[in-house]
C-alpha cells in the first residue's frame, strides 16, 4: 500500500515520461484491492467471531465496488495500456534482468474477462449470502473471505500484466478453488475433492511455469508487450519464426496448453472438476461453471501469437476440446446427480471454447465463455436453490413437478432459461455463440477439422438431451419429492420444502436476464471495419487473440503497439483464411443456424419423450441395453464416468504410492541400514577383530605398543618414498 | 677442555649397545611374570635410552642430553617409588606378584 | 637394498637371547649368555666394519668391555629366575653403562647413574623384593614362586625383539651416514661468560695482575672468541687469552644447561617427585580391608594355577 | 558496532543462566536472545554493504600468528541476511519452549544460546578455521538438545546426528587444510587462513584435479549438512527425535550452514571443479527432490514427513546454487531464508500440537480444524508456504531457482551453465508432488472428521494456540507475506555478493566447453595422427 501512495504522491512531481502514468487510471488497481480489503475484514469478522452477516456485506460490498470501478474502466477505455503497482520479482544483474511487476495490462479481451468476473461475483455473493445463512457465527466469515480470495486471485489472473501475475492468479484461484471446495472440511469427500482439485491443477501450473521458463529465455521478457514486441521485431525480419531458435518455440505452446488443460477441466486433466461439486453452489456456480475454469480460454487466447507459431498446436487445442466435449457429454447423460450433470456439461462446454480456439475462432471461444458464464451460473444457482430447499437432493429421480410447487416458480423458470441457453435453443445466447464456434470449425481449414464440427454438432444434440432431461424430470410432469440428507435434525415425514427468499430469486433473475440479453451483443454494431461478431468480436479484436476474429482486417497500423498484433495476425489469418471452407456446400456461417437450430430440437425432443411423456421409456430403455450383452458396457460405463478416476488411480497413483513405499524402505533399509549404519559399523567391526589384543595382559599391550612404534619407524624411514607415489598417482600436475 | 673427538661412527656403536640394550629390556618386559622384575625390565630400557641419549649429546656437544638423562632419572625414581607402592599395595591383596592376577583391574 | 648381514647377526642375537630365556639347565643357560654377548659384539664389529668409511672409531677396549659388560649382565639380568639376583644383575648393568657413560666424557652422569640408580632406586626395588617375597631356598626349587619359573611366550617376545632390534639397526645403518653436520669442536665459552665468579677466579688464577673488571669488546661481550682462541679485554685494554683448561667442565655446563635452557622441565621434574612421593605415602598407608574367604579364593585359584 | 557483541552476548546469557535460579533461565534466554536480535537489526541498519560486493562489520583480532590464525570477522550481505534469521529464529525458539521444558531447563537455554553464537560464528567467521571452529560447535549443543530433551530413540538419534555429520566435515577440514598448505608453500605470506585470500588462491593457482578432490572433500562435509539425497538419513532421525526447538533450529538455520558453506567456500574455491561437476550435484539434488517427495507421501509421522520435505525443498536450493547464475544463486540464498521461516513455523506447529495430543501419528490425528482453528489456519498457511503459492515466500525462491537451471546451459550468452531445461523439467515434478504430501498431510491431520488420540494431555495449555504461541508465529507469517510480496528488497541486497561469487564462472563454464568440444575432436585425431608418427619413425 505503501507504493501506491508513493506512486499517487510521486507522479505530480514526475517527469513528461511518465504523462503516460498520470493518464493510465491507477485507480484500477482496486479492482484487485477491494477484494483483498474484504478478505482482511472477513478474516477480522472470523478472528472476532462475528455472528451476523457482516461478512456477506463488505464482500458484496467490496465486489460492487470491484464492478464499478471495471466498468468505469470499460467506458474510459482509449487504448491497451499497462498501470505498473509495485514492483513484485524484480531481479537485475550484469548483463540482464527477470522483472516480472506488480503491474496490470488492461485491453478489451481483459475487460470482457473482468466485466463478468465482478459482476457475476458481486451477484453470486448476493446469492450466497441467504444460501449460506445457515453457517452464519460458524464458517461464514470463511466462506465470503474464500469468495475475496477468489476474486482477487481471478483478477490478479486477468489483469496482470505478465505471465507471472498470470501465474499468481493462476495459483491463487486453485488455492481458492482448494479452500472453497474443502469449505465442509468435515465431510472427507470434499476433503479429497479439494486435494484432488489443487493436485491436478498443480499438473497443469508445471506446464505453466515451465512455459514461464521458456517464454522467458526465449524472449526475455515475460511481459505481454514485451513478448509482442519481439514477436513483431522478428515477423519484420522474416515470415518465419525460426529465428528464436529450434525447439523451444515449439515447446511453448504445449506447455501452455497442459496449464490451460489442468485449469478448465478438458481431457485428461478433467477428473477434478465433477468432484469439485463437493463445494457449495454458489462456488460451483462463480468458480467451477463460470469464472475460474474458463481462465485456460483466456491464458491460449492472451498468448494465442505463440500458439500460432507452431503448426500442430492449436489443431491438438481443437481436437482435445472437441473430444472432451463429446466425452463429457456422454458422461452427463447418464448421471443422477443435477450437480455433476451440470459439472460435466461445464467440461463439456468448455470442450467447446476450446474447440472454438483451436479452429481459430477466439472470437466465438470468447463469446462462448460469456453466454456460458450466464447461463450456467444461472443453472447452477438453481441448482443451489433446490439443494437448499430440499435439505441437500439432487438426485433428479427423486423430484418432480416443481414449476407446480408454491414458491419455486422463479427458480423453474430461470432454469428453464439456463437450459434453453445451453441446449442452443434458437436465437438464445448460447445458439449464436455456440455457432460461431461450429461454423468456424468448418470454415477453418485444418486437420480433420470438419470431422470435429460434426462430432460436435452431434455433442450439440446430446447437450440438448442431457440439459432437458433435467428440467423435464424436475421442474415438470407429477409433484413429488423426497429430502435430502442434510435435514438438520428435522424428521423427515414432516420435511417441507423452503423455498428460496428475495436474496436467491433476485439473483436468479438478475443473471437470467442477464443470459438472455447476452444474445444482444451479437447484433450490436462493429465500429472496426469489417469484423463481424458484434460486441464480443470488437473486444477480442482488441487484443492479441485477433488473429481468432472472422474477417479481421488487419491492415491498420496505427502506432508501434498495434503493429505488434497485426503482424503476427496478419501472417497467420491470411494464411489460414485464404481458402474458405464449406458446409454441404453451403457458407457456413448461415447454414449453421439451421443445423444446430435443427439438432438442438431433436435432442429436446428425445429428452422429451423420454423424461416427460413417458417417463418408464427411459428406465425400459436403459434396462434393455443392460440386458443385452453387447451393449451392457455403455450404460455401466457411462454412469462410471468411463472409469476414468480408476484408470488413473490405477496406472498413476497407486504406482507412485507404491514407488514411495518402496523408497522409504530403500531409505531405512539400504541406504541408512546397509550404506550408512554399514559404514559407521566398519570400525566397530574392525575393532572387534583386534580386541584379544586387549586381553589384560600387560604385555600384550606392550606388543601393541612396541608393534605401532615399529609401523611409525617403517613409516618414517619410507617417508619420501611414500610421498612420491601418493604425488605420483593422486595428484596430477602440481603447478 | 677440549673434548676428544668423537664421529659419526663411533656414535653409531654406542647407539648399537643402546638398540640391544632396549631390546633386552623389551624381551624381558614381555617374557618375565613377575611384577617387581617387570619394572627393573623398564628401567633397562631406561638405561639403554639414557646411553643412546648422552651419546647424541657427545655427538653434537649438546648438553641436553646429559639433561634429558637427569630426566629420565627422575621418572624413574619417582616410577620406582608408584610402582612399587602399587606392588606393595597389592601384594598386600593378593599375596602374589603375577600381573595376571590383577586381570579385573582392566575391565 | 640392505646388506643381509647385520640383520643374520640380529637373527643370531635373537636365537641366543630365545636360549637363555628359556628355562633349561643351568650350564646352558651361561652358554646362551655367552653366545648372546658374542653375537651382540659380532653385530658391533659388523656396523663398525659398514661404517668404517665414516669419522670416528668406537673399538677402543674400554668400549668393548663395558658394552659387552652391560649386555652380559642385562641377558642374565632378565633370564635369572630369582628376582633379587634379578636386581643385583641390574646393578651391574648401571655400573657398566656408568663406564660408557664415563667414555662419552659424561662424568656427572656416570656418577650420579651410579648414586641415583644404584644407591637409591636398586636399593627400594631389594626391599619391596623382601617385603614380597619369601627368600626361597635355591635347593628347593619348588618353593620358588611359579612366575619367576616359566617365562611368558619366550618365542613371540623374542620375535618382537629381533624386530625391534632390525629397525634399530636398520635405522643406524640408514641413518648414520646422513647424520646433520657436527659443529665446530669448540668449547661453550658462553657458559663461562654467564658465571662470573667462576670466570674471576680463574682469570685471576692465570694472571694475577688482570685488572678487574673487564671491559667490554666491540662486540658487548665480556669474552671474545676469535679463530679459536678467546681472550678478555681487562679495564686497562689489555688482551689476556684464556687457557683451555678453563673452558667449564661438563658438569658445569650440564647443570647451566639445565638451569638455563629447562627451567620449567626442571620445575616440573620437581613436582613429579613430589606427587611421586605423596602418592607413594599414601597407597602404601591406606590398607584395604577384604574378607578372609576373598582372599582364600584368591589364593586358591593361585595355587591351581601353579599346580 | 563490533561483531563480538552478537558472539559474546549470548555466551554471557549463558553464564549468566548458570549462575540463577532455574525459573528465571527461561526470562534470561528470552530476554538476551532478543537483544541479540535487536542489536542484529541495528547492525543490519547501520550495514553499508547492502547490494554491494564488500564485506561489512569488520572486527579484526590476531590470535595464532604463526600459523596465520586470526579471530577476523566480518559479513557479506548473504550471510547478514543469514545472521538476522538466526537471530530471528533462536528468541523464537526460546519463547516456543517455554512450556515444553520441564526439567533441566538451565542447561537447556544455556545450550540454546551457545548454540546461537555458534551459528552467527559460522556466518561471521572470516577465518577459515574460525568457520570450522564454529561448524563443529553447533554439533555440540544440537547433540545435547537432542540427547536430552528428545523422543524415545534420541540417543541413537543424537549420536548418529553427531557422528554423521562430523565424520563429513572432517574431510572438509582436510580440504581447507589442503588449500592452506598449498598456499603456504607457494604463496609468499606463508601460513593464512583467510578465507578471502584462500579462495582467490586456490580458484586461481590450483589445477583441476586438485580442485575436483577439494571440492568433493568440502562436499563431504556440506552435503551431509544439507542434505544431499544419498547422505540424508541423520536428517528425519533428529528431526523427529528432537524437541521442537531443536528441529526449528535444524530446519531454519543448522541446515542452511550446508547450503551457506557451498555458496562460501565451494563455489568460490573450485570453479573449475564446479564446473565440471554441476550436473552430478544437480542429478543428486533432482533425485533429492522427487524421492524424498515420494517417501514423503507415505510417512505417518507429521514430524518426519516435513523432515523429509526438507531434503526435498533443499533439493531446489541446491540446483539453485549450481546453476551458476544469479537467478539462480540468488534464489538459492533466498530458498535458504525461506526454508528457514517456512518449515520452521511448521516445526513449531507440530510441535504445538505435540504438546497437546502426545502423537504425531497422522492415522491417530484428525480434523483439528474444529478444535483448533487458530492452529489449523497458521497450519495451511504454512504449508501453502511450502507449496509455494504465489504470493507467499516459497514461490519466489522456487521459481528463481528453477528459472536459474532452466536458463543455465551453455549456448547461454551472459551467464552460462553447465545445467539445461531438462534438468529444471524434471525438478518441477517436485512442485506437483510437494503439493500432493503436503495437502494430503493436512486434508489428515487439519480437516476430515475430529480425532483426538487417547493420549490428550494439554495440561496448561489451552485448546487452540495461546497468545504465547500465536506470538510466536505470527512473525514468521508476517515474514513469509512480507518475501512473498517483496523479494525485490532481498535480492536486492544481495546482488554483489552474488555476482562476486559467480564472477569467475562465465569464462570457466566457456573453457569448459571449449575443452569438451575439442575432447570431442580429439577423438577423431588420433587416427590421423598416427601415419604422422610413422612418417617420424621411419
Amino acid at each position: 500500500m505503501i507504493s501506491i501512495m508513493q506512486s499517487i504522491i510521486a507522479t505530480p512531481a514526475g517527469q513528461i515520461d511518465q504523462l503516460v502514468d498520470i493518464v493510465a487510471p491507477t485507480w484500477a488497481q482496486f479492482i484487485l484491492w477491494m477484494p483483498l480489503i474484504s478478505l482482511v475484514l472477513c478474516g477480522l469478522c472470523a478472528a472476532l467471531k462475528v455472528k451476523t452477516k457482516a461478512p456477506a456485506i463488505i464482500t458484496v460490498i467490496s465486489l460492487a465496488t470491484s464492478f464499478v470501478l471495471t466498468l468505469m474502466l470499460y467506458f474510459g477505455y482509449e487504448g491497451a495500456e499497462v498501470i505498473h503497482i509495485f514492483e513484485w520479482i524484480h531481479v537485475h544483474w550484469n548483463g540482464g534482468s527477470f522483472i516480472s511487476d506488480f503491474a496490470l495490462y488492461i485491453d478489451k479481451l481483459t475487460l470482457l474477462w473482468m466485466l463478468f468476473v465482478t459482476g457475476l461475483g458481486t451477484l453470486i455473493a448476493v446469492y450466497a449470502s441467504e444460501y449460506m445463512e445457515h453457517d452464519v457465527g460458524k464458517g461464514y466469515a470463511r466462506f465470503f473471505a474464500g469468495v475475496s480470495v477468489f476474486l482477487f486471485a481471478m483478477s490478479c489472473l486477468v489483469m496482470g500484466d505478465n505471465l507471472l501475475m498470470l501465474y499468481l492468479g493462476w495459483e491463487g484461484v486453485g488455492f481458492a478453488s482448494y479452500w472453497l471446495i474443502g469449505y465442509f472440511y468435515q465431510r472427507p469427500a470434499a476433503v479429497a475433492a479439494a486435494k484432488k482439485a489443487f493436485i491436478v491443477n498443480r499438473i497443469g501450473d508445471l506446464g505453466l511455469a515451465l512455459a514461464i521458463y521458456l517464454i522467458w529465455s526465449t524472449f526475455g521478457t515475460i511481459q505481454y508487450d514485451g513478448i509482442s514486441t519481439a514477436l513483431a521485431a522478428h515477423n519484420n525480419d522474416a515470415a518465419t519464426f525460426s529465428a528464436f531458435g529450434g525447439w523451444t518455440v515449439h515447446a511453448i505452446p504445449y506447455l501452455l496448453m497442459l496449464a490451460a488443460f489442468g485449469k478448465s477441466a478438458q481431457l485428461p486433466l478433467y477428473v477434478w472438476l465433477p468432484d469439485a461439486m463437493e463445494g457449495p453452489t454458489p462456488v460451483s456456480a462463480l468458480i467451477h461453471a463460470a469464472t475460474m475454469v474458463t481462465a485456460g480460454v483466456y491464458l491460449i487466447a492472451r498468448t494465442y501469437p505463440l500458439f500460432q507459431l507452431d503448426d500442430y498446436a492449436l489443431p491438438i487445442v481443437a481436437w482435445v476440446g472437441g473430444l472432451t466435449a463429446l466425452f463429457a457429454a456422454t458422461i452427463g447423460m447418464a448421471q443422477y446427480d443435477i450437480k455433476r450433470i451440470m459439472a460435466y456439461s461445464t467440461v463439456s462446454q468448455l470442450g467447446y471454447m476450446f474447440l472454438g480456439l483451436g479452429v481459430l475462432s477466439s472470437y466465438g471461444a470468447a463469446y462462448h465463455v460469456f453466454t456460458h458464464a450466464f447461463f450456467k451460473a444461472v443453472l447452477f444457482l438453481t441448482c443451489g436453490a433446490i439443494m437448499h430447499g430440499f435439505a441437500g437432493q439432487l438426485d433428479l429421480r427423486k423430484l418432480s413437478g416443481l414449476r407446480k410447487m408454491r414458491g419455486w416458480k422463479i427458480v423453474s423458470y430461470t432454469m428453464l432459461v439456463g437450459c434453453l441457453c445451453l441446449a442452443g435453443f434458437p436465437f438464445t445466447s448460447g445458439y449464436f455463440s455456440k455457432d460461431a464456434i461450429l461454423a468456424e470449425a468448418f470454415v477453418t481449414q485444418g486437420s480433420g477439422f470438419e470431422i470435429l464440427g460434426w462430432l460436435a454438432i452431434f455433442t450439440a444434440g446430446l447437450t440438448a438431451y442431457y440439459t432437458f432431461r433435467v428440467w423435464f424430470r424436475v421442474c415438470c410432469g407429477p409433484e413429488y419429492y423426497e429430502p435430502g440428507d442434510e435435514l438438520h435434525g428435522d424428521d423427515p415425514s414432516s420435511f417441507h420444502p423452503h423455498p428460496p427468499r428475495v436474496a436467491i430469486n433476485f439473483v436468479l433473475i438478475a443473471i437470467a436476464s442477464g443470459a438472455i440479453i447476452a444474445a444482444l451483443p451479437y447484433f450490436m454494431d462493429n465500429e472496426t471495419k469489417g469484423i463481424n461478431g458484434g460486441w464480443v468480436a470488437e473486444m477480442v479484436h482488441d487484443s492479441p487473440a485477433r488473429g481468432g476474429v472472422p474477417n479481421a482486417v488487419v491492415a491498420v497500423v496505427d502506432g508501434e503497439h498495434a503493429t505488434a498484433h497485426e503482424g503476427v495476425a496478419n501472417a497467420v489469418v491470411d494464411q489460414d483464411h485464404a481458402t474458405h471452407g464449406s458446409i454441404l456446400g453451403m457458407d457456413p456461417h448461415k447454414a449453421m443456424y439451421y443445423i444446430s437450430g435443427v439438432v438442438g430440437m431433436i435432442g429436446l425432443g428425445f429428452a422429451f419423450f423420454f423424461h416427460l411423456a413417458r417417463r418408464k421409456a427411459a428406465d425400459s430403455l436403459r434396462n434393455k441395453l443392460l440386458a443385452s450383452r453387447f451393449t451392457r458396457w455403455l450404460p455401466i460405463a457411462m454412469e462410471n464416468k468411463w472409469y476414468v478416476d480408476e484408470f488413473y488411480i490405477a496406472v498413476i497413483r497407486t504406482p507412485l504410492w507404491i514407488l514411495g513405499k518402496l523408497f522409504a524402505l530403500i531409505d531405512r533399509g539400504i541406504i541408512d541400514g546397509l550404506l550408512v549404519n554399514g559404514i559407521a559399523g566398519t570400525p566397530r567391526a574392525i575393532a572387534k577383530w583386534f580386541s584379544p589384543l586387549h586381553n589384560g595382559a600387560v604385555q600384550s599391550y606392550a606388543v601393541s605398543m612396541i608393534g605401532g612404534a615399529a609401523l611409525v619407524i617403517l613409516l618414517m624411514m619410507f617417508m619420501p618414498e611414500i610421498m612420491s607415489f601418493l604425488q605420483s598417482t593422486m595428484i596430477g600436475a602440481t603447478p | 677442555m677440549m673434548l676428544a673427538s668423537f664421529g659419526a661412527a663411533t656414535l653409531a656403536s654406542y647407539l648399537v649397545v643402546s638398540g640391544i640394550l632396549l631390546v633386552i629390556g623389551v624381551v624381558g618386559f614381555l617374557v618375565r611374570r613377575n611384577l617387581i622384575v617387570m619394572f627393573l625390565c623398564t628401567e633397562l630400557m631406561f638405561q639403554g635410552a639414557a646411553i643412546a641419549f648422552v651419546a647424541a649429546g657427545r655427538y653434537y656437544l649438546d648438553y641436553s642430553g646429559q639433561v634429558m638423562v637427569i630426566f629420565i632419572l627422575t621418572v624413574a625414581a619417582a616410577e620406582a617409588a608408584l610402582a612399587l607402592a602399587l606392588v606393595v599395595f597389592m601384594h598386600r591383596q593378593r599375596d602374589t606378584l603375577d600381573p595376571d592376577a590383577y586381570g579385573e583391574l582392566a575391565e | 637394498m640392505d646388506p643381509v648381514l647385520p640383520y643374520l647377526a640380529c637373527l643370531v642375537l635373537a636365537l641366543a637371547l630365545y636360549a637363555a630365556i628359556r628355562p633349561s639347565a643351568i650350564t646352558f643357560r651361561i652358554g646362551a649368555i655367552v653366545a648372546t654377548v658374542a653375537a651382540a659384539g659380532w653385530l658391533l664389529g659388523i656396523i663398525a666394519g659398514y661404517l668404517s668409511s665414516l669419522e670416528g672409531d668406537a673399538a677402543t677396549p674400554f668400549f668393548i668391555i663395558f658394552s659387552l659388560a652391560v649386555i652380559a649382565a642385562a641377558v642374565r639380568m632378565i633370564s635369572h629366575e630369582r628376582p633379587i639376583y634379578c636386581a643385583l644383575h641390574f646393578i651391574l648393568v648401571v655400573i657398566a653403562s656408568a663406564g660408557l657413560l664415563l667414555l662419552l666424557e659424561a662424568e656427572f652422569m656416570a656418577f650420579a647413574l651410579i648414586i641415583v640408580y644404584a644407591g637409591a632406586i636398586l636399593i627400594t626395588y631389594m626391599f619391596v623384593l623382601m617385603l614380597a617375597n619369601q627368600a626361597p631356598d635355591p635347593n628347593e626349587p619348588e618353593t620358588m614362586e611359579y612366575y619367576d619359573k616359566i617365562p611368558r611366550e619366550p618365542a613371540a617376545a623374542v620375535g618382537v625383539g629381533f624386530l625391534l632390534l632390525c629397525i634399530v639397526t636398520g635405522t643406524v645403518l640408514h641413518g648414520t651416514s646422513d647424520l646433520p653436520p657436527r659443529p665446530n669442536n669448540t668449547v661453550a665459552w658462553h657458559t663461562l661468560e654467564q658465571l662470573p665468579k667462576q670466570f674471576e677466579a680463574s682469570i685471576l688464577e692465570l694472571d694475577e695482575t688482570f685488572a678487574w673488571p673487564p671491559q667490554k669488546t666491540e662486540q658487548g661481550n665480556a669474552i671474545q672468541f676469535d679463530q679459536d682462541v678467546a681472550y678478555v679485554l681487562s679495564a686497562e685494554n689489555v688482551r689476556l687469552d684464556l687457557d683451555v683448561s678453563m673452558a667449564p667442565t661438563n658438569t658445569q655446563s650440564v647443570g647451566w644447561s639445565l638451569v638455563n635452557d629447562f627451567p620449567v622441565s626442571l620445575e616440573l621434574a620437581g613436582v613429579i617427585l613430589l606427587m611421586a612421593m605423596l602418592g607413594a605415602a599414601v597407597l602404601a598407608r591406606k590398607a584395604i580391608e577384604i574378607g578372609d574367604r576373598e582372599k582364600r579364593n584368591v589364593l586358591s585359584t593361585n595355587e591351581e594355577k601353579a599346580s | 558496532m563490533t561483531p563480538w557483541l552478537l558472539l559474546l552476548i549470548p555466551l554471557i546469557g549463558a553464564a549468566a543462566i548458570f549462575l540463577t535460579k532455574a525459573e528465571l533461565s527461561k526470562w534470561i534466554s528470552l530476554g538476551v536472545s532478543l537483544f541479540v536480535f535487536v542489536i542484529s537489526i541495528l547492525m543490519s541498519v547501520q550495514f553499508e554493504q547492502w547490494g554491494s560486493m564488500g564485506t561489512g562489520l569488520r572486527s579484526e583480532t590476531s590470535w595464532i600468528n604463526s600459523m596465520g590464525l586470526t579471530l577476523d570477522l566480518g559479513a557479506d550481505s548473504v550471510a547478514m541476511m543469514l545472521v538476522l534469521l538466526t537471530t530471528l529464529l533462536t528468541p523464537l525458539c526460546v519463547w516456543g519452549s517455554f512450556n515444553a521444558i520441564t526439567s533441566r531447563r538451565k542447561e537447556y537455554y544455556a545450550w540454546l544460546l551457545i548454540l546461537e553464537t555458534a551459528m552467527l560464528g559460522v556466518f561471521l567467521a572470516q577465518d577459515l578455521i574460525l568457520f570450522y571452529v564454529s561448524f563443529e560447535l553447533t554439533l555440540v549443543p544440537m547433540f545435547f538438545l537432542i540427547a536430552i530433551y528428545g523422543g524415545k530413540n534420541r540417543a541413537h538419534a543424537s549420536v548418529k546426528f553427531f557422528i554423521y555429520t562430523f565424520a563429513g566435515s572432517l574431510f572438509m577440514l582436510a580440504g581447507f587444510v589442503y588449500v592452506a598448505w598449498q598456499n603456504a608453500q607457494t604463496g609468499a605470506g606463508g601460513w593464512s587462513f583467510a578465507i578471502h585470500d584462500l579462495a582467490i588462491y586456490a580458484s586461481t593457482k590450483l589445477s583441476a584435479t586438485e580442485q575436483g578432490w577439494i571440492l568433493l572433500a568440502l562436499l563431504a562435509g556440506f552435503a551431509v549438512k544439507i542434505p544431499v539425497f544419498p547422505v540424508h538419513t541423520w536428517l528425519p532421525l533428529a528431526h523427529t527425535e528432537a524437541p521442537t526447538a531443536g528441529s526449528v533450529i535444524l530446519a531454519g538455520v543448522l541446515l542452511k550452514l550446508g547450503t551457506f558453506g557451498v555458496y562460501r567456500f565451494v563455489l568460490p574455491m573450485v570453479p573449475e571443479a564446479v564446473v565440471a561437476w554441476a550436473p552430478s550435484i544437480a542429478i543428486l539434488g533432482i533425485i533429492g527432490i522427487l524421492y524424498a517427495a515420494l517417501i514423503c507421501w507415505v510417512q505417518d509421522d507429521v514430524k518426519k514427513l516435513v523432515a523429509y520435505s526438507s531434503v526435498s525443498h533443499l533439493g531446489f536450493c541446491v540446483l539453485g546454487l549450481v546453476a551458476l547464475n544469479p537467478i539462480g544463486l540468488e534464489g538459492a540464498v533466498l530458498y535458504m531464508i525461506n526454508h528457514g521461516l517456512s518449515t520452521g513455523a511448521l516445526f513449531f506447529l507440530i510441535g504445538m500440537m505435540y504438546e497437546r495430543y502426545h502423537t504425531r501419528d497422522m492415522n491417530m490425528i484428525g480434523g483439528l480444524a474444529k478444535r483448533m482453528p487458530v492452529w489449523s489456519v497458521f497450519m495451511v498457511f504454512f504449508v501453502l508456504a511450502s507449496v509455494g503459492l504465489p504470493g507467499l515466500n516459497g514461490f519466489v525462491s522456487e521459481f528463481m531457482c528453477l528459472l536459474g537451471t532452466f536458463v543455465s546451459s551453455t549456448d547461454a550468452q551472459q551467464w552460462p551453465g553447465v545445467l539445461g531445461p531438462q534438468y529444471a523439467a524434471v525438478a518441477a515434478i517436485g512442485m506437483v508432488l510437494a503439493a500432493m504430501y503436503l495437502l494430503i498431510m493436512v486434508g489428515k491431520v487439519v480437516f476430515g472428521t475430529l480425532k483426538e488420540p487417547d493420549t490428550t494431555d494439554r495440561g496448561s495449555l489451552p485448546v487452540d494456540l495461546s497468545l504465547r504461541e500465536i506470538g510466536v508465529l505470527a512473525p514468521l507469517a508476517a515474514l513469509c507475506i512480507w518475501i512473498g510480496v517483496q523479494p525485490t528488497v532481498l535480492t536486492d541486497a544481495m546482488r554483489g555478493s552474488v555476482e562476486k561469487v559467480l564472477s569467475p564462472y562465465p569464462k570457466r563454464v566457456k573453457e569448459h566447453v571449449e575443452q569438451q568440444h575439442s575432447e570431442s575432436i580429439m577423438l577423431k585425431v588420433p587416427e590421423s595422427e598416427t601415419p604422422d608418427k610413422e612418417d617420424h619413425h621411419a
